[in-house]
């Protein structure tokens, strides 16, 4: 077990440096720069501020002082917003992101589950098709489209949630509804199928004979087995949710990652973007690494050292 | 006349599998036969005993670890590409799962070309009624030849299976488990056909399988495997009047025969325990753990190879040429299993 | 089974996108009007779009930052509601004859929001600060009339010799370079406000956050969730706090316009921008109000780069556009067509609106623009024309008027011309290096004189940007500045933007106002043409 | 007792036995190789596959409307009558009528050709980014999968370490360096796209490379390259398939995603992603058909794609059928 | 004579699927009496699973027609809130595969209280006692641990230890094993046959055992009933049916399987393969097979003949219009 983390722990490493380097590089390869006014500065104002943000060492010196740094965890400045630190505005946006990513993970997760147990249950029944139906339009538009409706009918026609912003938990509503509808119908779909497969397996079969009531077989043998190959794709879902996020924060007005994300991007605000991507992928790597552990829990069979051969 | 009785010769054969973190499967351990020219060898044993790695092992599906596999004096596992070949045209194999073992994809006719494109036989207008004549061999119908695998049942594959080792006309088959994975009715068909191929064709067989009453039934001789180790080693007819090998023994009073008034009669020797792990055998004689009779030694020597009686080999500290244990002697009957894991 | 299946599907499917988009139509216009909001509180909602970049004075140069700054904070003079400069920390100020020493007095009440009182020590503080090339302000070009300022900012000269002079605690001298007619109306921008000098040397951070946020303007800041939104108070130590009616402005930070208009239609604000798509419909039902705003869209030809080496092809390219339609069908707002670069509205030192003064330039003309790019073209030697790219900064309305201009190219003189969208750093940097064959631009004004906007294109300045170069133009522009004539003056600015359209290194689009819709009970709230809201004399009623 | 209820049967057996005629307790005459017919329709695994598919119904209708959409977005701009970036500014937003099937956009362009044209760029960046990242995964997993060992955990360890870059920063971070256009958006899209496909291959090769039909072509001899075509190709193919079915929509998704943030194609042609972006704002303005249709089309396409995905998984089951 | 616990009575069950209806079980009669073992033989589809879990009623057929008698009940025709009352309780099951019958992700102890929580009303302490008891009972040692461990962590004979304890814990009437040993090594299979003449000697329990083995048969039954495509086509005491066989298909089986204590060489098998039940035959299912065929056969479903008051068979040869014939081994 110690050693199989110690393995991971150093895959992610990797990863995380693979991350950075790329970003580095791709982020110095891109064209224009982040001190981009539309008046001029002069030529001692620019060398200053190059100086200032260290821009104008080497590159190789630059990188390798942003990954020193990095080992102190400090993501440096921020350059399009004077004064602040990369790791101040990681400070602020993570909890939002991270609140509205995990509300909508428990939504997703529940309506997901739910939907498609109830599906699985009523195989080919007007609930199977009702609950695929939705799966699959909850997969087939995107969520933008999603957002915008949701704001107009819900915040604009019928005022009942506040149309965007973040500041009380009825803010929260309408973004996860918009984030969390792609999420649900795919863990809807899963669940149903994977369900479908469980109600065959032998041990159902055993847990009937004994005279188990159905909700008994369902929520204690059929469940648990059935929700493994969800855990599994829990992983790649964040990933999906935190990337979906920039849309719906920008729409939202929600001030979280996915917007510093998005808006450094588009003002070359190296450090930002650096910051940003890599405690992204941090963040990432180590749910992916979480939902493997939690799948060694869930299922008794998985013994993680046994992954190490 | 330089070629021998012996057209194989499995020498001291092993095949360890890593298993990562310095631990190793050891599936054969030191194994040692030969099988005469036009004879049927059985090799049984169960689960995880190291049988079937045997046979794939002499056929070169797995490197050994050590150990010679001679083929006609020739060692398989030392030959290069081009005589490797020559080599698989002379040796043949059939498997267990009748369903695994034919590619769903491809027609009969398809898996049956195989092995003759890669030896370059009966080529072009030859290729088909050698496909026929095949399918007529094994008892199936020319038609059949365009048909996918799926629409045929388990025994009909299994002569598929055959007609397919038969392609490059073999003088020596492998046949891992061929008739487990079959309904008894029709388990009878496959074996007489092999029978009857084996007269009609002088093939010599290595006949693999868990099933001691078929074994008995189709081999001349039989080995034995405990844990990936041969046990004991002689002629059909010996092994069961007398065994001489404690676990011999009980395998042969475990394996049920159908007479009921035999049955109600019969005191049976029931091992206590289950098979130990492959990747951590016993120290000594490994199957001591569940041995009746073991005593001290045991667990601190491996018992020798040696042969007790003519062409009767047994590996056990319990016996010596001198004083061969009877089956009258056998050990006392233990009822019930305990767990001992 | 299945089959019915298949029909509902498709039909949900189908149902889920039309029924919500059909009952838009219906919901859009019938839910103004309902704001719950600040009945009794006096609270406006406002939307700054995003972030202020920084609330220090001289590193907010953008509109985001001086929407805000400019209501926290004062310098000394404030554009008042005529958008002249107006007395504000300075209560009055005195001109020496040559026109080149300006000396401030201070209120005497004057007090930060942490009961400091306001130094003239606190603006020498702050204007030597912006011009400190460590500084590194995108303002400090503003400076420039100061006399020893650019030296200072560009590394040659020291803080000393900045003639800004603090002759008492409430006594300040400022001497520049020539006289500036303009120079009241420039230290109105946020970047001269002052700062409070202790405030700043205990914590260099101090404007970062609201709680050691130290202002001296008619509101103060009193709570700054970054990203998200911004509480302000009425600062009640304000010298003129009788006058401000307001009690609280609450900022969000939505930059998407949907959700902006989304937003003021639920109530959640005061105010929104006008959707690009929803302008005509918004017009049309006299929802939009207009402010004027002093600026001009246009494009940049790169002199530099073929085939706009040649004037005539310039010209025929700048002819083959039709302000009049774009503005009509593509931008659809109440905006004018520019036919001039200086905007309307802008006032010549002689007091007269200069555009009216002037002439209009560059009009739709297809038979003309056909006939000049067929001379341009002998007189290149071209048989075709090079490929032409426009570029344009990523934006929607952006990308509908580059569509629009490729298809009237195409239409009048049947040249396909190719388009790129950048994001808005690359782009201006990918301008400013020359390295842009056509793109659009825009100019808004740092101060109301025709100068700053003509200023632009002489040789040497760094707004430039399409390689022309003109010495009679140049020559007019330096003498415009030092020339203490006024008729004279208005004379040579005239007749460099007669030269500047004769030559075309640019075509103009229009001229830009502010259009916003506003709740019906929010009044007062000034807009000047420079950028930035007044929220001193608003109202919510 | 067992007999008892044999007796109570008997009274009625005895009554049938004794109408039977005698003549035909006489020896019965062989049929025809009648032991040993084969009673299943002779069908190659395709043929079964698609007998299969075709009794699913709700794919075939998936199957279908793709074929509907693929043969629209190929020639409807080609036969419409407008030009899907011609401008008539005096026609701008019109709704559906006979001389625009589909309205006209905010730049009176022709919706229903414009649309069309959409739909053609967003299925080639799906079917191109599906098929790159089948090219390259396909050679990638085989190798590893086939390879195993050494070989595989070092090819694999890469894998994983790409696995958890996340992809779509990544696609942006690539996008913002190469600047927008088609092809820029398919090289991000598959830079690291090709790494599930890859994983899939893998598992699979890895375990048919085990089952006994291979081993049986390796008995006889029978070289590796015939042994990846002839065994593991043909029967990874299904799993392939259903990926492909997979990737094709989420990377016409990914590329709307892509248009959201302003990094899609580049105007006056747009993807169905792009007019979705921008026809957003006819949920306030009314315009209810600058939306509808490209929405009504994009989402089309992912339900069409994902109802034969599931489809085609049952039809291909890939787990050897007894 | 002992009494009758369990009667079927020309039970029907049939299966939907895309290819049509399968009819795997087609009239089956059978009774089980007290305290005996009922051993239920056949090939693989020939319905004796099917009939098995028609009793428990955990077959996803649908039982067409017949009935099933258990202590004057019919089966099925009760509710399944009544039935579930039963499963467990009267009457218990034991399936194939011990690998895949016991859930993986619940420790065994949990799987085997959960049955005993179910049909009894006591403490989870008493029950945890009651499963430590049966575990011991059934051979497995250190029960107190070994009831906190999860399935994985036994090997097959110790699942198939649980599996049993499982079905025993709440003292049912009726065992049914269904291919109990068939996934076992012989010497294990050893160890559980004499666990089952163990438990019946103790409990008195009833047991039907489903089987393909002759040898298994042999070593423990005391009736036999052999299927073929879906019909009983012979039923009687254990030495009748080995030893006095009349159906042509008990003969080919007894004849085809080697036998360990035999010298004799010859197998004699039977040829072809069983009918395709989507469409069963219109006569005797054997008759494709069949080395005496008559014509009858082909058109004729055979009827149930009376041999001894314990032995019946299915088949026309019976028929005193029929040609005597002998099959043995030698022919």
């Amino acid at each position: 077990m110690v050693t199989y983390i110690l393995r991971r722990f150093g895959a992610m490493i990797i990863t995380l440096w693979l991350i950075v380097t790329l970003t580095f590089f791709l982020m110095h390869l891109a064209p224009g720069s982040p001190f981009n006014q539309e008046r001029n500065t002069n030529a001692a104002v620019q060398k200053n501020l190059m100086e200032h943000y260290h821009l104008n060492e080497p590159i190789a010196f630059q990188y390798l002082s942003y990954l020193k740094s990095l080992l102190h965890f400090d993501f440096g400045m921020s350059i399009t917003q004077p004064g602040q630190t990369v790791n101040g505005l990681l400070a602020q946006g993570f909890p939002v992101s991270f609140e509205l990513g995990m509300m909508t993970l428990v939504v997703a997760v529940l309506s997901g589950v739910i939907l498609g147990v109830l599906a699985a249950l009523k195989h080919n029944g007007i609930i199977d098709y009702l609950a695929m139906t939705l799966a699959v339009i909850g997969i087939s538009v995107p969520n933008f489209i999603m957002a915008t409706l949701l704001i107009q009918e819900l915040a604009v026609h019928w005022h009942v949630l506040p149309a965007a912003t973040w500041s009380s938990p009825k803010h929260v509503i309408l973004p996860t509804i918009a984030l969390a509808t792609g999420p649900m119908a795919i863990i809807a779909r899963l669940t149903r199928s994977s369900m479908l497969e469980v109600l065959t397996q032998d041990y159902i079969r055993t847990a009937r004979a004994k005279g188990l009531s159905p909700y008994k077989i369902v929520v204690r043998h059929a469940l648990r087995n059935a929700l493994l190959p969800v855990v599994t794709i829990l992983g790649t879902l964040t990933a999906g949710i935190l990337t979906g996020s920039f849309v719906i924060e920008k729409i939202f007005a929600i001030p979280g990652m996915g917007k510093y994300f998005v808006d450094s991007i588009n003002s070359r605000d190296y450090f930002v973007i650096m910051g940003t991507t890599v405690f992204y992928s941090g963040f990432l790597i180590i749910m992916l690494f979480l939902v493997d552990i939690a799948y060694g829990f869930l299922d008794p069979r998985i013994k993680l050292h046994k992954k190490e051969g | 006349m330089t070629r021998s009785d012996k057209l194989v010769e499995v020498k001291h054969l092993k095949k360890y599998f890593d298993m990562g973190k310095g631990k190793q499967l050891k599936a054969v351990d030191d194994v040692s036969f030969h099988i005469l020219r036009g004879e049927t060898f059985g090799l049984v044993g169960e689960s995880g005993c190291g049988k079937s790695t045997t046979g794939r092992t002499m056929m070169r599906l797995y490197q050994r670890t050590a150990g010679q596999v001679l083929l006609d004096g020739e060692d398989v596992h030392q030959l290069g590409k081009k005589e490797r070949l020559r080599l698989t045209k002379r040796s043949q194999m059939i498997f267990q799962d009748p369903y695994a073992s034919l590619n769903p994809r491809s027609t009969i006719a398809e898996i049956l070309s195989e092995p003759m494109d890669v030896h370059s036989l009966y080529e072009g207008t030859k290729r088909k009624a050698r496909i026929h004549e095949l399918l007529d061999i094994v008892g199936l119908s020319p038609d059949h030849a365009n048909r996918y695998p799926h629409e045929f049942s388990g025994g009909q594959r299994q002569r598929i299976g055959i007609a397919r080792a038969l392609s490059v006309d073999p003088e020596f088959i492998i046949a891992d488990e061929p008739i487990s994975a079959l309904d008894v009715s029709v388990q009878a068909q496959v074996v007489n056909l092999m029978k009857a191929l084996q007269k009609e064709r002088e093939l010599t067989y290595l006949f693999i399988a868990h099933d001691l009453s078929m074994v008995k039934h189709i081999s001349d001789r039989i080995g034995v495997m405990y844990l990936g180790h041969l046990v004991e080693l002689t002629s059909s007819k010996e092994l069961y009047r007398t065994p001489l090998h404690p676990y011999t023994q009980a395998l042969l009073s475990a394996i049920p025969i159908p007479d009921p008034e035999i049955e109600d009669k019969r005191e049976r020797i029931i091992l206590k325990g289950e098979i130990p792990s492959p990747v951590d055998p016993p120290s000594g004689c490994v199957f001591r753990t569940r041995c009746p009779a073991a005593i001290e030694i045991c667990a601190q020597h491996k018992p020798e190879w040696k042969e007790i009686d003519d062409h009767h080999y047994v590996a056990c500290h319990l016996l010596n040429k001198e004083k061969p244990m009877r089956k009258e002697k056998a050990m006392a009957v233990h009822i019930g299993g305990h767990d001992n894991d | 089974m299945k089959k019915r299946f298949n029909l509902i599907c498709t039909l949900l499917l189908a149902l889920s996108l039309v029924g919500c988009s059909t009952t838009q139509s219906s919901s859009s216009g019938s839910s103004d009007g309902k704001t719950k909001a600040s009945s009794g509180k006096k609270v406006l909602h406002l939307n700054n779009g995003n972030e202020p970049t920084s609330f220090d004075p001289a590193q907010g140069f953008d509109a985001v930052s001086w929407n805000a700054l400019n209501n926290i904070m004062e310098g000394l003079t404030r554009l008042g509601k005529d958008n002249k400069a107006a007395p504000a920390m300075a209560e009055s100020w005195d001109v020496s004859k040559d026109g080149k020493t300006y000396t401030f007095h201070i209120r005497q009440h004057a007090k930060w929001t942490n009961g400091d009182p306001v130094t003239a020590n606190d603006f020498v503080y702050a204007w030597k600060r912006l011009l400190d090339p460590k500084t590194a302000s995108p303002a400090a070009f503003l400076g420039d009339p100061i006399a020893g300022a650019t030296a200072y900012n560009s590394g040659k000269g020291s803080a000393d010799d900045v003639q800004v002079i603090a002759s008492d605690a409430h006594t300040l001298k400022v001497t520049l370079t020539d006289p500036n007619p303009s120079f009241l109306n420039i230290i109105t921008n946020p970047c001269f406000f002052p700062i409070d000098e202790k405030v700043a040397k205990a914590n260099p951070n101090w404007f970062k956050e609201a709680k050691t946020f130290v202002g001296n303007g008619p509101f103060k800041l009193t709570q700054w969730v970054h990203n998200s939104k911004m509480v302000m108070k009425k600062n009640e130590n304000y010298w003129d706090a009788d006058t401000v009616k307001l009690m609280e402005v609450d900022w969000a930070m939505v930059n998407d316009s949907n959700t902006e208009y989304q937003m003021f239609q639920s109530g959640q604000l005061d105010e929104s921008s006008v959707p690009a798509d929803l302008s005509d419909q918004l017009f049309k039902q006299g929802k939009v109000k207009v402010s004027s705003q002093a600026g001009t869209e246009f494009y940049r030809f790169n002199t530099k780069m073929a085939p706009f080496q040649n004037a005539k092809i310039r010209k025929a390219f700048a002819m083959a556009v039709d302000q009049e339609q774009l503005i009509k069908y593509v931008i659809k707002s109440q905006e004018k067509p520019a036919h001039a670069f200086v905007s309307p509205g802008i006032v010549d030192t002689s007091g007269k609106d200069f555009r009216s003064e002037g002439k209009s330039y560059n009009a739709f003309n297809a038979k003309e623009a056909k006939q000049l790019l067929k001379e341009g073209m002998k007189e290149e030697g071209y048989k075709t024309l090079p490929q032409v790219t426009l570029t344009y900064s990523t934006d929607d309305t952006n990308k509908k008027v580059a569509e629009a201009l490729q298809q009237m190219f195409k239409k009048t003189l049947g040249i396909n011309v190719k388009l790129a969208n950048m994001e808005w750093n690359v782009f201006s940097d990918e301008q400013k290096k020359l390295k842009l064959q056509l793109s659009r631009s825009s100019f808004l004004a740092d101060y109301a004189d025709p100068i700053n906007y003509l200023v632009s294109f002489t040789t040497d300045s760094s707004m430039n940007r399409t390689g022309w170069s003109n010495k009679q133009y140049d020559q007019l522009i330096a003498q415009a500045q030092k020339e203490t004539d006024e008729a004279q003056r208005n004379a040579d600015l005239h007749q460099a933007e007669d030269i500047l359209f004769d030559q075309a290194p640019i075509f103009t689009i229009k001229f830009y106002d502010q259009e916003y819709l506003q709740k019906d009970n929010v009044k007062g709230i000034v807009r000047h043409p420079v950028g930035y809201l007044e929220l001193k004399w608003a109202q919510v009623q | 007792m067992a007999l008892k209820n044999v007796n109570e049967d008997e009274t009625f057996s005895d009554h049938v036995s004794i109408s039977i005629p005698d003549h035909l307790f006489t020896e019965r005459r062989r049929r025809k190789v009648e032991a040993e017919a084969v009673v299943r329709p002779s069908l190659n695994y395709w043929q079964d596959a698609w007998r299969r598919l075709r009794k699913n119904k709700l794919a075939m209708t998936g199957l279908v409307l793709l074929i509907i959409l693929v043969v629209l977005a190929i020639f409807a701009p080609i036969f419409s009558s407008h030009s899907p970036t011609k401008q008539v500014l005096t026609d701008q937003n019109l709704p559906p009528s006979k001389t625009y099937w589909f309205g006209t956009d905010a730049l009176g362009r022709d919706l229903f050709a414009r649309s069309w044209y959409g739909a053609r760029i967003s299925l080639f960046v799906g079917f191109i980014a599906a098929f790159i990242d089948l090219f390259i995964g396909v050679i990638y997993g085989g190798i590893s999968g086939y390879k195993g060992g050494k070989v595989d955990n070092v090819m694999m360890r890469m894998v994983e370490i790409l696995y958890g870059l996340p992809y779509l920063l990544m696609v942006i971070l690539l996008m913002v360096v190469m600047g927008p256009g088609l092809s820029t958006i398919i090289v991000a899209l598959t830079a690291t796209g090709w790494v599930g496909m890859a994983r899939i291959v893998r598992g699979q090769v890895l375990q048919i490379k085990n089952y006994e039909f291979v081993l049986a072509s390796q008995t006889f001899g029978t070289r590796t390259r015939r042994i990846i075509r002839k065994n593991l190709l043909p029967n990874t193919m299904g799993t392939i398939i259903v990926q492909m079915t997979l990737t094709i929509p989420s990377a016409i998704f990914s590329e709307a995603f892509l248009s959201f943030l302003g990094l899609g194609v580049q105007p006056p042609y747009a993807s169905l992603g792009l007019m979705t972006n921008d026809g957003l704002s006819a949920i306030l303005t009314g315009y209810w058909w600058t939306l509808f249709f490209p929405a009504f089309i994009i989402s089309l396409t992912m339900y069409a794609f994902n109802v034969l995905g599931d489809g085609l998984q049952d039809a291909l089951d890939p787990k050897l059928r007894r | 004579m002992s009494e009758t616990i369990l009667e079927i009575k020309d039970l029907h069950v049939s299966f939907t699927t895309y290819g049509g209806e399968v009819q795997a079980v087609r009239g089956v009669n059978v009774t089980l009496n007290r305290g005996e073992t009922l051993a239920i033989v056949g090939e693989s589809g020939c319905g004796k699973t099917v009939t098995s879990q028609s009793i428990m009623r955990l077959t996803a057929g649908n039982i067409t027609k017949g009935s099933i008698r258990f202590k004057g009940k019919d089966l099925t025709r009760l509710t399944e809130k009544q039935m579930r009352d039963i499963r467990g309780s009267d009457i218990s099951m034991i399936f194939q595969d011990p690998m895949t019958s016991l859930n993986p992700t619940l420790t065994v102890g949990k799987q085997i209280i959960e049955g005993v929580e179910r049909h009894q009303n006591i403490s989870r302490h008493d029950a945890e006692r009651l499963a430590l008891e049966i575990f011991d009972w059934v051979g497995i040692a250190n029960g107190k641990e070994r009831l906190k461990q999860y399935p994985h962590q036994f090997s097959g004979g110790m699942r198939q230890r649980i599996m049993i304890a499982m079905a025993l814990v709440c003292k049912p009437s009726i065992l049914i094993a269904d291919e109990p040993t068939t996934a076992l090594d012989v010497t294990i299979q050893a160890q559980i046959l004499e666990l089952f003449k163990e438990i019946q000697r103790e409990t008195g329990v009833s047991i039907i055992l489903i089987t393909h083995d002759m040898g298994v048969v042999a070593q423990v039954s005391d009736r036999i009933a052999i299927m073929y495509a879906g019909k009983v086509v012979e039923i009687g005491r254990r030495k009748d049916i080995f030893y006095r066989p009349q159906h042509p298909y008990t003969k080919g089986l007894l004849h085809s399987i080697p036998r360990m204590d035999s010298e004799e060489d010859e197998l004699i098998p039977i040829p072809g393969t069983p009918p395709d039940l989507f469409s069963p035959p219109k006569g005797c299912p054997f008759v494709a097979r069949c080395p005496f065929a008559m014509e009858v056969c082909e058109q004729y479903q055979p009827i149930t003949t009376a041999i001894s008051s314990d032995h019946a068979v299915d088949c026309w040869l019976q028929d005193e219009r029929a040609k005597q014939v002998t099959f043995t081994g030698e022919v």
